[in-house]
């Protein structure tokens, strides 16, 4: 017998982090405007601009569409990230399921991304087709040293469930105070630079070569669902960081504390994946861009090679 | 019931060729011939532990058969193995046939001859319960599988093809008279493999030869011609079904024949026998080799074929590792394989029926004319990329899991940035083809195509919902084997390492679907034609002969980056093996001199040293 | 050799400044021979509309990278009725100001292939460049005589 | 005017004035004075304000100065590409009266004939000051509803229309042609 009043309860409370991670993505949004704008020495836009940009999108009069493929992008990344931000463990708290399983979150990354370059591609713009097509070799970039770095955590660790390595790295053995992955965590960090399109790693939206890529033919309620997609997307990355290097932020445990450790721990979380996204910022705020293929070397030359390191250090660790 | 089938098949094919002026008749016959193997299959379920409803339970098939010829006898009996490949290879067939009513209109009789002479073959094959019977059945498929290549009219296929067939007959030829010189009997069930190293080189001719069936690189090389220069039903079936039967060769040498015992002869890595790692990096170069190369494809049957490469290397990974896990695991993406990868070829082939065009950068915009293609397409590839929308994550989460669990650390990494790799010529298929600008006005693809597409397209949705099914499946072969089978609920598959839970996965995407289409359906929109397009203002119409689609080229800078490794490739390695038989073969000719007293020397010389060698004796 | 040991007949304006004032059937030769002999940047084709003359004045110039030298080779054709020969076999760059001479002034090359619309897009009138077009009379009667849109 | 704005909430006018997203048409010199404008000395992101690359995603529209009759076609596809509610800012004296190619045979003189404007910035160059005026203006008129340009272009949209097509064609009486290519 299903017991309704804890699945009501399970989805109010998948609502509210939902929405919780959509206001932070959108805190987020305005977070690195302000401060890119502050290195600028620029005033910059209001810290909520984010909001004001997304309920501005979808308040457009009109919109449009090129087609049942086109939106196909919307549905597509709101829903996979949000999925995705559901299977996370967020502050070690885990929302759909209690596995967390690495390499099912890894492929579900691809949904939204896939859904958005499905939009981009039945826009029919050739500028559209070019950002999917850096966006994907950035992706095939960085996914090399990143997957290295996992596939050394999760040997090290002898599990690929997320919430095990989080599980495992509780009491303050956070994976970042071990030295091998100190060093883990600067490949996985210049990875998720690559991730998050931040510069020098933002190839795919060059506005000022391509009119930024996929989103050319998104207006309106589209480009707000791309934005959300993106404000999420930010939270999600961030968070997988956290979640594999900083223990998720869990500093004490739920047994011992009950409803503060909760609280402690989302606040906690949030530092960090602040901590996280404003480094990512500071690089964005000094570099150009690299090139496809600069990108490219650059991740399987010097990032994975760094990678391969950590492989043979975990190699010799279970050896003997 | 078993020879009848065998029979029939055979009977039918030849009805076939009488019946060549009338290609739609012959088709729709070889189209319900084509249904048996599968009431075979649908008939030995229950044997396997599979409750299917009775009534689906047609014909009663005897497990086991034998037919004596003048000489000998054909040993035929079913195990969980064969049964397995077989439900594959079954369920594929009647679809391919399906297609070609209205696909195949040339010398349509040859064909269906073929097609079912290539399933008399697989049928034996699989059946098969001694290496004599498995030989002459391997035969016949090849065989006929050499005929339907020929129809494609293209030397390069055919040449390719042949030596490598040849290639391989002859490796499987002297491992099976290795054996049988070992063991004495040609039976599997009674060769009890010792642990000797004549017993593993013989094992590895045969690996060998299945390898290039299963086109493992370097014996690939035949595999891009030949699936890229033929009919694209046959090309379906070839990729699709065919090549698996060179995993189940595989199998059914390296474990139900010869054994752990035999296989760790050699030494072994954290419990996995050299031989099974050494095939398993060979899986994981093929599949990350198999990805780059379909990456740089302008041609959508090349791409499709070094695709399938790539993808069938995941099934030698989980083969060589050869744990329970990763057995499971292997079977699940053979599975996979089997129907992505016809529903691909067979959509490229609706592509290619209607407009005429192979070259992805000469195709574009056919989502909106062929929605239904694109649709199961899109399914096919959402499998082959294994987003977990369809089964095809299941099968490659359970290989990773194989693969960490082993804490293969240099392995692992390949086979994930291979998966990521397949994202890129997926995408390059969809633009190329079906997204983007719209090129060709046609209609949909015709109806029977459609059909088989769409039902090769539900075992991808089935399996997703039901993971657990395939480790069922695999349950009493493993058994047979000795193994544990891995612990599962139709729904929720554990490992050592984590769970994978396939109704959070659905109820999440169907919920956070809802949420979107909420989200996207509050405010009205309007459509705009493909012309309205920002592209800085002008517009696009003042150009007629200027085409928007970005699709020519469209990995410049990866091929940039890749190409001066990948330059040359495998064709040179088989260049230089050629090149040193071709001294070996004119140093051997100098002894056919063709003078009568040169032979007479011989002759002499031979009975020199075999007196010589009695009296020393 | 130099445009001045090359035509005797040419006047120099200052140092570095050549001008040949010629006819219009020597200018292919007369450029050939140039670009034979180091002037070999054609720099642009200009048009001068001298009407009370009736002529309008072709000027090709050229550059030498070797003597740093300029030569402008003028010839005047009638300003009705008369053409000129193209010389984009010599230079190809030339095709695109025979394009634009041609729309600006109505000047026909004989021999180019490419003459049509080129800047403008879909100009009714006569050549705009032509200096018995009434640019002034033109703009009053279109520009400021499309209507403000009304509101009601 | 019978134009009402009602239908357009107070909160979403809000939003909308706080965020305008702008894409420039830099065909004149006035593309010079817009760097001023975003980087730090004057900093037009204070407002929310962000230069977009494309129509589609933007809000307002800046035409800096002359407009010859060829790209006066391609204004007018950017404009109709986009989405409402949608502004057009007129930069420089060119858009308002021809400026000093008053007497040119191939520029339009007054914008507002061919796309509605909401706000001018006379001047030739206006000064940076000038530009974040002209922004300020814009919001405080979208905050009254004053920035009815994109209702006036769909209300008047016969009207643009023929006089866009006059101007295409350089002539008053409308070439049968066209005519043909509109009904299309």
């Amino acid at each position: 017998m299903v017991d309704f009043f804890a699945l009501g309860e399970q989805i109010l409370v998948m609502a509210f982090l939902v929405t919780l991670g959509y206001a932070i993505g959108m805190f987020f949004n305005g977070f690195a405007r302000k401060i890119t704008a502050r290195i600028h020495n620029r005033v910059g836009p209001p810290i909520y601009q984010g909001y004001i940009d997304v309920f501005k999108l979808f308040g457009k009069k009109t919109n449009i569409s090129h087609g049942w493929i086109f939106d196909l992008a919307a549905l597509f990344s709101i829903a996979g990230i949000t999925l995705v931000f559901l299977f996370l463990p967020v502050a070690g708290f885990s929302m759909l399921s209690t596995d967390g399983d690495l390499f099912l979150i890894l492929y579900l990354l691809a949904i939204p991304a896939l859904g958005f370059a499905l939009g981009a591609g039945a826009s029919g713009n050739p500028n559209a087709a070019v950002g999917i097509m850096r966006a994907l070799m950035t992706m095939l970039a960085y996914e090399l040293p990143l997957v290295m770095v996992i596939v050394a955590m999760m040997v090290h660790y002898n599990t690929t469930s997320l919430a095990g390595i989080v599980a495992a790295q509780s009491n303050m053995h956070w994976a970042i105070f071990l030295p091998v992955f100190l060093i883990g965590a600067i490949v996985a960090d210049m990875a998720l630079q690559g991730m998050l399109m931040e510069k020098p790693f933002d190839i795919p939206i060059a506005p000022h070569e391509i009119a930024t890529g996929p989103m050319v033919e998104f207006g309106g309620k589209h480009l707000g669902a791309l934005m959300l997609y993106k404000m999420m997307g930010i939270v999600v990355e961030t968070t997988l960081f956290v979640d594999l290097f900083l223990g998720g932020g869990v500093i004490l445990s739920v047994a011992q504390y009950g409803w503060l450790a909760y609280v402690v721990n989302f606040l906690v979380w949030f530092g960090l994946i602040t901590f996280v996204f404003f480094l990512a910022l500071l690089i964005n705020a000094v570099f150009p861009r690299f090139r496809i293929e600069q990108a490219l070397k650059f991740y399987w030359k010097y990032d994975a090679l760094v990678a391969l390191l950590i492989l043979i250090w975990i190699f010799v660790e279970v050896s003997t | 019931m078993i020879v009848e089938v065998l029979a029939i098949l055979l009977g039918t094919a030849f009805l076939m060729l009488a019946l060549n002026k009338f290609p739609k008749i012959a088709g729709t016959i070889a189209f319900f011939v084509s249904l048996l193997p599968f009431l075979a299959v649908l008939s030995w379920a229950g044997q396997m532990g599979i409750n299917i409803p009775s009534y689906l339970n047609l014909l009663h098939f005897e497990s086991m058969a034998t037919y004596n010829l003048g000489a000998g006898s054909l040993l035929l009996e079913i195990t969980p193995l064969g049964w397995f490949f077989l439900l594959l290879l079954a369920s594929l067939f009647p679809m391919v046939m399906l297609y070609s009513v209205s696909f195949v209109r040339e010398n349509a009789g040859g064909f269906y001859a073929a097609m079912l002479m290539t399933m008399l073959g697989t049928f034996g094959i699989i059946l098969a319960k001694d290496m004599l019977t498995f030989f002459l059945f391997w035969e016949i498929m090849s065989w006929s599988i050499f005929a339907l290549v020929l129809r494609g009219h293209d030397r390069r296929a055919i040449v390719s093809y042949l030596a490598f067939g040849s290639m391989s007959a002859m490796l499987i030829l002297f491992g099976f008279m290795i054996l049988y010189y070992d063991t004495d009997t040609l039976l599997f069930a009674h060769m009890h493999l010792a642990p000797t190293r004549l017993n593993l080189v013989a094992l590895s001719m045969i690996v060998a030869g299945f390898a290039v069936k299963g086109a493992l690189m370097p014996m690939h090389v035949w595999a891009p011609h030949a699936y890229s220069k033929s009919e694209e039903p046959f090309v379906a079936f070839l990729s699709g079904g065919l090549s698996k039967l060179g995993y189940f060769g595989m199998m059914l040498f390296m474990y139900s024949v010869a054994g752990m015992g035999l296989l760790a002869s050699w030494g072994t890595f954290r419990d996995v026998s050299w031989f099974g790692y050494s095939l398993a990096v060979v899986g994981a170069f093929t599949a990350f080799a198999g990805t780059i190369l379909a990456v740089m494809q302008d041609d959508l049957r090349k791409l499709l074929a070094y695709s399938s490469i790539g993808q069938l290397g995941y099934i030698a990974i989980g083969m060589g590792i050869g744990t329970p896990l990763a057995i499971t695991g292997a079977l699940f993406q053979a599975l996979n394989h089997t129907f992505f990868k016809a529903v691909l070829f067979l959509a490229a082939g609706a592509v290619y029926y209607r407009t005429g065009k192979w070259k992805i950068s000469e195709l574009g915009g056919l989502g909106y004319r062929m929605p239904f293609t694109f649709l199961a397409s899109l399914f096919a590839i959402f499998a082959l990329a294994g987003i977990p929308i369809t089964s095809g994550f299941a099968a490659k989460w359970l290989l990773y899991e194989a693969a960490i669990e082993k804490k293969f650390l240099f392995v692992t990494p390949i086979m994930l940035i291979a998966g990521v790799g397949a994202f890129l010529y997926a995408y390059k298929i969809l633009y190329g083809v079906f997204l983007g600008e719209p090129r060709y006005d046609v209609k949909e693809a015709p109806l029977g195509q459609l059909v088989a597409m769409w039902i090769l397209v539900l075992p991808l949705v089935i399996f997703l919902v039901f993971p657990g099914w395939v480790a069922d499946m695999a349950a009493p072969i493993l058994k047979e084997y000795g193994m544990q089978a891995i612990p599962h609920t139709p729904f929720v598959i554990t490992t050592s390492l984590g769970v994978y839970n396939t109704l959070a996965v659905i109820f999440g995407i169907i919920g956070t679907l809802l949420l979107a289409l909420v989200l996207y359906k509050w405010k009205p929109q309007e459509v705009v034609p493909h012309e309205d397009n920002y592209l800085a203002g002008e517009p696009p119409e003042l150009y007629e002969n200027i085409s928007m689609h970005a699709a020519y080229k469209y990995y410049e800078p990866f091929e940039e980056v890749f190409l001066p490794y990948f330059r040359s490739g495998a064709e040179k390695l088989w260049e230089v093996v050629l090149y040193a038989g071709e001294i070996l073969g004119t140093g051997a000719r100098k002894i056919y001199t063709g003078m009568v007293e040169d032979y007479t020397m011989y002759i002499l010389l031979f009975f020199i040293i075999l007196i010589g060698w009695w009296l020393l004796w | 050799m130099m445009a001045k040991e090359l035509f005797p007949e040419a006047q120099e304006l200052r140092k570095g400044r050549i001008r040949i004032e010629t006819i219009k059937d020597k200018v292919t030769e007369i450029i050939k021979k140039l670009k034979e002999n180091g002037y070999g940047h054609f720099v642009m084709l200009s048009c001068v509309d001298w009407i009370k003359e009736g002529k309008f004045e072709l000027v090709y110039q050229m550059w030498s990278y070797e003597y740093r030298e300029h030569v402008m080779i003028s010839i005047k054709i009638a300003r009705e009725g008369d053409s000129m020969v193209t010389l984009r076999d010599l230079f190809p760059q030339i095709e695109t100001y025979e394009r634009e001479i041609h729309e600006m002034f109505g000047v026909n090359f004989v021999g180019n292939p490419r003459l049509g619309e080129f800047i403008l897009e879909g100009w009714p009138h006569m050549p705009p460049m032509r200096k018995d077009f009434d640019t002034e009379k033109f703009v009053k009667e279109l520009y400021y005589k499309i209507p403000e849109v009304k509101e009601e | 005017m019978t134009l009402n704005h009602d239908d357009w909430g107070k909160v979403a006018r809000m939003m909308s004035k706080r965020s305008l997203w702008m894409v420039h048409f830099c065909t004149g010199c006035g593309a010079m004075e817009m760097p001023p404008v975003m980087t730090s000395r004057y900093d037009m992101e204070r407002f929310g304000m962000h230069a977009m690359a494309t129509p589609r995603q933007a809000d307002v529209f800046l035409v800096t100065g002359y407009l010859a009759v060829k790209t006066l076609k391609r204004v007018v596809q950017v404009y109709e590409q986009m989405r409402d509610p949608k502004y057009v800012i007129g930069f420089g004296s060119c858009t308002i009266n021809g400026g000093m190619y008053w007497d040119s045979y191939n520029t339009i003189k007054d914008l507002s004939k061919y796309i509605p404007v909401d706000v001018y910035i006379a001047g030739c160059m206006p000064r940076p000051e000038a530009i974040i005026d002209s922004f300020l203006k814009l919001m405080d008129m979208i905050d009254k509803g004053e920035a009815i340009g994109w209702k006036k272009y769909h209300k008047y949209y016969d009207q643009y229309k023929k006089n866009q097509r006059m101007a295409y064609a350089y002539r008053l009486d409308e070439v049968e042609d066209i005519k043909e290519d509109d009904a299309k």
